[in-house]
């Protein structure tokens, strides 16, 4: 049963990280209806930005953090600037946006690659993480890592600023609706192209976060956000796309999912199951686990 | 006082010559109809004045400033809105979310709850609704909340787009109606409608395109009382 | 009153246009013949190098693919991120039975692969019932990838080294890859890979302006209003994920059957986008269109190394250039190199 | 000639807690032309999504030529001989005038790939079938000349008579129109009259939902009117015109109409 | 990989294959295919700089014969079908004389029915794959043999009495031989096998594994990944609390590891086919050099790949010398077969299968160096 628990705690904490990736994925879907392929790189960049600053001019953990996560906010917005701007404004996002996206993403991981060299880099000893006993069953403690807590607590934080601000405020609002009539938003005099650059300056500096505690726990490499990319996406479909509560959601269930999987069937298959429990629930709830029903009205 | 003045406007799609040296002006106050066929580009004009589309050459003054120089929502500022053809509702929003969002620039909060009740006695049906997903709602319903949802931004200038569309005889009475007394309240009205007959008969002047041409202006009964304007968009 | 007229297409230039396509297709054909024979009638031997032929018969492998995929995310519209699934049961199947049984030769594993890989598109199908859009691509994406960790975790298909040591196809008893009269090893596989290519390009050509064509472009265009004319709309998705699987997966065969080894990788997402890729650029809905777009990111990154060599670069460009090629053309040519546009 | 084409029993479909259509009884006979008429939001689109199952109804049934057609699929309505048009257009935009209209052949022929592989017979006569019926059917609603026009490059009102001659190629027995006339200027509302009169006068049986009411009076045999989701009257157009409870919810004070919407 | 030098292979060259028209050369170019790019570039890159280091020194000392050896590269990004594509390439230009890499088993196993076709030397470090094992004259491996290694650490943690062990690896080629080895060997010589996990060689996250580690409680862990993941695991278990005996492969003899897994190493014991401490002036010599210019310490693949240089330097002097001064594909094979050679990594010799089988090291970190363990 501890261990059992253990496991559940451990997907819990890397869940933490998924739903941090996931909640950017699911913002700038959800209001600027891009399939941002690139956000996966945002996050890798962002983890490199934080060893650069950490490894060279020796920095703490909070002000690289903070200084990642604006790296990563000016890329995201620049990635909206020279890849989706012109979309728009030809009207074409919708149907060019996913590729140019794929583009965009093959472009700078390969970029990076080429730049930072594909060498695993490892980041300096930034705090000192020990196992926190969460509670104890029969003489057997159940930890966390104290990274992992606060990476968990931080995520549960900002998802609920950030759904408190899209469902509470006319800004937020606006967002949202802008992921449905840019042109219209413009007629109720909201600049449009600023929310879409708050939106992925806000989604950019989630990913970056999530890149630079990734760096903190493991190794980095250019290639990193190819699967982490997309594990956010699942979650963030899983949870429901467009819903930042679902990300959490999403994000924990797949991580609880890998932990049980590896600890109880066969990391072999760690990967796969996250997605296979991704297809299913869509299948069975095509709209995500806490997304809403929308049938087109004919 | 010259509210709005169109000069020499001439709006290409592609090669497509959709508006020629388009001229017009609208007077604090007034209700000016824009009348023509299927194509004539009224809906052309409507969109590049609120500089939805750019024009190729010419100028659109609003109270003197030049729109074409300034984005949308700088327009929409300043005070002139446009209900678009085509309702352009929010589908994934709430009904009160849409209207509430016509009120996006405005700060005075406790006003716009104000004005928000005052739409749905207005529109009795928008209030019933107001929790639906406004994709959800009927064509008419939509096209109502449209029309709703730019009254929610007290416009000092509205634009209207074909606001009858799909909508029920009585509801049309009832949206010319409102049109006729926020025009009375002080906001000036450019209005395109298919159903020139009444457009006409509310207005005070009256333009006839053709073609991306203005073909015509004159007084609303000068033009009700044309007959070749009777024959070819008032049906005999 | 005056109307604006658009004249959309004066019918004399869409004959001309067929006409051009005809001469294409047909220089095209005498270049490749020109390739294989070349070498037998040159006294000095070799001109043409075999990795030049290396090239051009993993084109084609990847044409047939290309051509696959588009019956799915070209005339049905939905992107897929799964085609590997198809391409690496293809590949797969023949490795397995080639190497395991004796008794199967390459051919007939290449109709069961066929077999399997209809079976396989099935829950694609079903998927793509009830979800779509992004929904799809991240489906296909996972989808893929499953069958991936499965090969890799499985000791039967070989684990991560994959299956190895498989035999080069047969004719009539003599390898393709020593046919007497042809100058290389490649060549058979070049003049087999053609003619099936061709037919592809002919069943693609005659299907899509038939009933069934017409069917999907509907379901493509809006799936109510298809059900509202009577096409089965459920019925055609699954007729056009079964057929593209279809070819995809004798592309995969063929894959294995010239390159005498299946790995994981092949049921990976990255050769999903890269067959993805292929369509999108060469044009989703175009034949020809397909084929190019399966010969430039096969050959591009072979030009490039020398490229690379010849100035010295430290870094492999071609991913890079790759990427900026996709932005570029969805700006500039979003229908691809050769598809027609759309208003 | 009054035998009962299409009727509904107790037709019902609720939205949530919304009754969309409530009981609605409802018949059209052979070569008739009905007119639904209602307030915004009374269920009319409802009913013709109910009727051609794209929608499913919550309760009644549907009776077709005397066969209970409930809960049959889109697909299997509309080669039974129900077509229909959108009042939100929905043509298949990137595709040609002609495309259009020959994708509506498609209940009515039955060539598979392998005919089109193989360039059989049947797909030949199927081929010049469809090439005569794209002909006629363009040439009933007077867009022959718009061809080979991308559909949603077409002026709004020519898009509207593209549907009709979409509805027309799956040869139907039965014709639903919904708001054919919206953004049409009475010109162009005119020349529509003369063609769904033709549609009549042709066998067609037509039903039709129109907030113009000068097209509705003049070319309906008989109108049904919708309120809330109920069916509230049903009658000649003379009498609805009177009929105090319509004029109160939904013609209004300009209840004569005339050149009204 | 900037050797400028490179012909283009269309056209170029005259007669086919290895006829015996061979001139004396100038430059015996060497195909390089390996993953330079991507998830594996790690070991392609290791290999592609012990060889460049071999035969800078071979061609500053004036070349074999005068002739020197160029290094052109075809980087395979661990893509079966590239890899392939590039020793068709190498191949088919008459220019090269060998071929090394790639050092993904995948990769080499698509590569080797077209070498052995052109009849052109292919040469590995790694690629340890059993499949590969005799399938050509051509294919000359001086790999780190997985059925060897493992029991090897098994061998180190009985003689270090160590009486139970939990085995993790990569579910790849390299993983599952290992593990199946080990595991063979510990059970016939009395370590009990607790349990053997397998995970994705590219995981990062072993959380779930360390759990189950440590509710195991072996005395021992085994590693038997590569650099990087076990590194990682290093670090995870000792954050879960774990505290057995960590032992891992060759791979983890490698500067990366006291990087990634910093204190963690301290006492973690591992096998290797040598030691950059090794006073002997040869190791030194190359360890120094290396440093130097790569500011890391060689690894085991890096060793191996320079004694691999050095190797196929001697085979051409000694095939050129058989052939009165000419040098063919066929004559490098022949010579190869015969190398002995005594190079960082120990005497190289061939057996009939041309493989090599060797001595193996057990190290052990201390004070944050890999040192032999006592
Ligand atoms: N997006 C577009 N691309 C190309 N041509 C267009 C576009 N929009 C409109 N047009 C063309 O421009 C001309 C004017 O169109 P517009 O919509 O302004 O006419 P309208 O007077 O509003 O007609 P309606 O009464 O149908 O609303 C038409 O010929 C139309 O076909
Ligand atoms: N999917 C849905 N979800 C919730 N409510 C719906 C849905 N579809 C329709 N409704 C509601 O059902 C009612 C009937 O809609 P319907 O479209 O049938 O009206 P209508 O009579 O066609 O109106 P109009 O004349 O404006 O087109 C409307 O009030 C609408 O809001
Ligand atoms: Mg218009
Ligand atoms: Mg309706």
């Amino acid at each position: 049963m501890a261990v059992f628990l253990q496991q559940v705690v451990n997907g819990l904490a890397q869940g933490g990280i998924y739903a941090l990736i996931a909640i950017g994925w699911t913002t700038v879907f959800g209001i600027v209806g891009v399939m941002n392929w690139t956000h996966g790189e945002v996050y890798m960049l962002g983890a490199y930005v934080g060893f650069f600053l950490t490894t060279y001019s020796g920095m703490g953990m909070v002000p690289a953090l903070l200084l990642s996560m604006g790296a990563g906010a000016i890329i995201a917005v620049l990635i909206d600037q020279f890849g989706y701007v012109p979309l728009r404004k030809r009207g074409t996002l919708a149907r060019s946006g996913f590729i140019t996206a794929l583009g965009l993403s093959t472009f700078l991981r390969y970029s990076a690659n080429a730049a930072f060299s594909a060498d695993p880099r490892v980041y300096p000893a930034l705090m000192e993480y020990h196992p926190i006993t969460l509670f104890s069953i029969g003489g057997t403690a159940v930890t966390i890592n104290s990274l992992h807590l606060i990476i968990l607590i931080g995520t549960f934080i900002i998802m609920v600023v950030l759904q408190l601000f899209f469902t509470r405020t006319i800004i937020g609002k606006a967002m949202l609706a802008g992921s449905q009539d840019m042109k219209t938003l413009a007629l109720m005099g909201a600049d449009s192209e600023k929310l879409i650059k708050i939106t992925f300056a806000i989604s950019g500096a989630l990913g970056a976060a999530a890149g630079f505690f990734m760096g903190m726990l493991y190794t980095i490499y250019p290639t990193m956000g190819a699967l982490a990319g997309l594990k956010g996406w699942a979650c963030a479909i899983l949870g429901g796309i467009g819903s930042i509560s679902g990300s959490l959601v999403g994000g924990v269930l797949i991580g609880i999912a890998e932990a049980l999987t590896s600890g109880f069937v066969s990391t072999g298959y760690k990967d796969a199951i996250s997605f296979v429990i991704m297809i299913l629930v869509l299948l069975i709830k095509p709209t995500g686990l806490m997304g809403y029903k929308f049938e087109e009205k004919v | 006082m010259e509210m709005l003045k169109v000069e020499n406007l001439n709006v290409y799609y592609g090669n497509i010559h959709a508006l020629k040296d388009m001229s017009l002006t609208v007077n604090e106050g007034e209700i000016v109809s824009l009348i023509g066929a299927n194509g004539a580009g009224k809906s052309t004009l409507m969109l590049s004045i609120m500089h939805q589309i750019p024009a190729k050459t010419g100028k659109v003054l609003f109270q003197g400033k030049d729109c074409l120089t300034q984005k949308t929502f700088d327009i929409v500022k300043e005070g002139m809105t446009l209900v678009p053809e085509g309702r352009h509702v929010f589908p994934r929003t709430s009904v009160q979310d849409n209207l509430l969002l016509g009120a996006y620039y405005r700060r005075d909060k406790s006003e716009v709850k104000k004005d928000l009740n005052r739409i749905y006695e207005m529109f009795p049906r928008l209030q019933e609704r107001r929790r639906q997903l406004a994709g959800t709602l009927s064509g008419g319903e939509q096209q109502m909340l449209a029309t709703a949802r730019a009254l929610m931004s007290r416009p000092k200038m509205l634009l209207l787009d074909e606001p009858s569309m799909g909508l029920a005889p009585i509801i049309v009475d009832q949206i010319f109606d409102t049109i006729v007394r926020i025009n009375k309240e002080g906001t000036t009205i450019l209005l395109v409608e298919q159903n020139a007959n009444q457009a006409l008969r509310i207005a005070d002047r009256g333009y006839v395109l053709e073609t991306g041409e203005k073909t015509m202006e004159d007084a609303a009964d000068k033009l009700l009382a044309n007959d070749q304007i009777r024959e070819a968009y008032l049906g005999a | 009153m005056k109307k604006i007229h658009i004249s959309l297409r004066k019918p004399q230039a869409g004959e001309l246009k067929a006409n051009r396509k005809v001469i294409a297709v047909c220089v095209v054909l005498a270049a490749m013949l020109f390739i294989c024979f070349l070498d037998d009638f040159t006294p000095s031997g070799r001109v043409i190098p075999n990795y030049f032929k290396y090239v051009i018969v993993v084109s084609l492998i990847y044409s047939v693919a290309s051509l696959g995929i588009n019956f799915y995310s070209g005339y049905q519209g939905d992107t897929s991120l799964g085609h590997a699934v198809f391409f690496g049961t293809g590949a797969y199947v023949t490795a397995y039975l080639t190497t395991q049984f004796s008794g199967i030769n390459f051919w007939a594993s290449i109709l069961i692969g066929m077999a399997f890989s209809a079976v396989l598109s099935l829950p694609v199908a079903w998927a793509g019932s009830r979800v779509k859009g992004s929904f799809m691509v991240v489906i296909t994406y996972g989808y893929c990838e499953i069958f991936r960790y499965l090969a890799i975790n499985s000791n039967t298909l070989g684990g991560t080294a994959g299956m190895a040591g498989i035999p080069s196809p047969k004719i009539f008893g003599v390898r393709i890859t020593k046919i007497p009269w042809l100058p290389s090893n490649k060549d058979g596989f070049i003049l087999i890979l053609m003619a099936i290519v061709g037919f592809l390009a002919l069943f693609t050509y005659r299907i899509v302006n038939s009933r069934v064509g017409y069917a999907l472009a509907a379901v493509r265009e809006d799936e109510i209003a298809a059900y509202a004319m009577g096409v089965n709309v459920k019925a055609y998705k699954r007729l056009a994920i079964i057929t593209s699987a279809v070819i995809t997966s004798v592309a995969g065969s063929f894959y294995a059957g010239f390159t005498n080894v299946a790995d994981p990788s092949l049921f990976g997402a990255t050769l999903s986008i890269t067959i993805f890729t292929m369509l999108v650029i060469g044009g989703r809905r175009s034949i020809s269109g397909a084929i190019l777009g399966a010969f430039i990111v096969v050959i591009c990154p072979e030009l490039l190394r020398y490229v690379q060599d010849l100035i010295g670069l430290p870094f492999d460009p071609w991913y890079i250039l790759y990427g900026l090629m996709l932005v570029i053309i969805m700006r500039f040519k979003p229908e691809g190199l050769l598809g027609t546009k759309e208003s | 000639m009054s035998e009962v084409l299409l009727s509904t029993q107790n037709l019902s479909k609720s939205f949530g807690g919304i009754m969309a259509n409530k009981d609605i009884n409802f018949h059209i006979n052979r070569g008739e032309i009905v007119a639904i008429i209602g307030p915004n939001g009374s269920g009319k689109t409802t009913f013709y999504n109910l009727l051609t199952g794209i929608t499913r109804c919550s309760g009644g049934t549907i009776t077709f030529e005397g066969k209970n057609i409930t809960g049959k699929k889109p697909q299997e309505i509309t080669k039974l001989g129900i077509s229909r048009t959108f009042q939100n257009i929905r043509l298949f935009g990137t595709l040609s005038v002609a495309q259009n209209i020959e994708i509506a052949r498609h209940c009515r022929t039955s060539s598979t790939m392998w005919d089109a592989l193989w360039h059989t017979k049947k797909y030949g006569t199927e081929k010049e079938e469809n090439a005569e019926a794209v002909e006629r059917c363009m040439e009933y609603v007077g867009i022959a000349d718009k061809k080979d026009w991308k559909a949603t490059n077409l002026p709004y009102g020519m898009q509207r008579k593209l549907e009709i001659a979409r509805a027309l190629a799956t040869d139907p027995k039965l014709i639903l129109l919904d708001e054919p006339a919206a953004g049409m200027n009475p010109k162009e509302k005119e020349e529509l009259m003369d063609i769904i009169r033709k549609l009549s006068s042709d066998g067609y049986s037509v039903i039709l939902i129109e907030h113009a009411m000068r097209v509705v009076m003049n070319i309906a045999d008989r109108i049904s009117v919708f309120n809330y989701g109920e069916k509230i009257a049903d009658g000649l157009p003379t009498e609805i015109r009177e009929n105090p409870v319509v004029i109160q919810a939904y013609l209004g004070k300009g209840a004569s109409a005339d050149g009204n919407a | 990989g900037a050797a400028g030098s490179s012909q283009s292979g269309s056209g170029s060259s005259s007669g086919s294959g290895s006829s015996g028209t061979a001139a004396t050369v100038s430059e015996i170019h060497v195909g390089n295919v390996n993953p330079l790019s991507g998830d594996s570039a790690l070991y392609g890159n290791d290999q592609s700089r012990g060889f460049g280091m071999a035969i800078e020194e071979i061609n500053a000392a004036g070349g074999v014969n005068g002739a020197k050896i160029v290094l052109d590269d075809y980087d395979d990004q661990g893509d079966a079908q590239k890899a392939a594509q590039g020793a068709q390439k190498f191949a088919d230009d008459d220019s090269y004389y060998a071929i090394i890499g790639s050092s993904l088993s995948n990769c080499t196993l698509a590569m080797t029915p077209i070498t052995d076709d052109a009849g052109i030397v292919e040469m590995v470090v790694s690629s340890s794959s059993p499949s590969l094992h005799g399938c050509s004259d051509y294919f000359f491996r001086m790999a780190v043999q997985d059925d060897q290694v493992g029991p090897q650490m098994a061998k180190a943690l009985i003689d270090k009495g160590y009486k139970s062990v939990t085995v993790l690896y990569p579910s790849n080629d390299y993983g599952n031989n290992l593990d199946k080895n080990l595991e063979e060997y510990a059970k016939s010589n009395g370590l009990t096998v607790l349990d053997s996990i397998a995970y994705n060689a590219s995981d990062q996250d072993f959380t779930a594994i360390c759990t189950t580690v440590k509710n195991e409680a072996p005395e021992a862990v085994a590693l038997c990944g590569t650099v990087q993941d076990s590194s990682l695991l290093i670090n995870q278990l000792k954050a879960a609390g774990v505290d057995a005996f960590l032992m891992g492969g060759t791979s983890l003899y490698n500067s990366k590891a006291l990087e990634i897994a910093g204190s963690n190493m301290e006492g973690v014991g591992c096998i290797s086919v040598y030691i950059s401490s090794n006073p002997a002036d040869k190791v030194q010599n190359f360890v120094s050099k290396y440093k130097e210019k790569y500011n890391e310490t060689p690894d085991a693949f890096a060793a191996l790949a320079y004694d691999e240089g050095y190797v196929f330097a001697d085979a051409c002097k000694k095939a050129m010398d058989d052939n009165g001064g000419k040098l063919t594909r066929e004559g490098i094979m022949k010579a190869l077969k015969e190398t002995n050679y005594t190079g960082v990594t120990g005497t190289v010799t061939y057996d009939d299968s041309n493989e090599w089988i060797r001595d193996y090291l057990v190290l052990e970190v201390k004070d944050g160096e890999f040192q032999l363990a006592s």
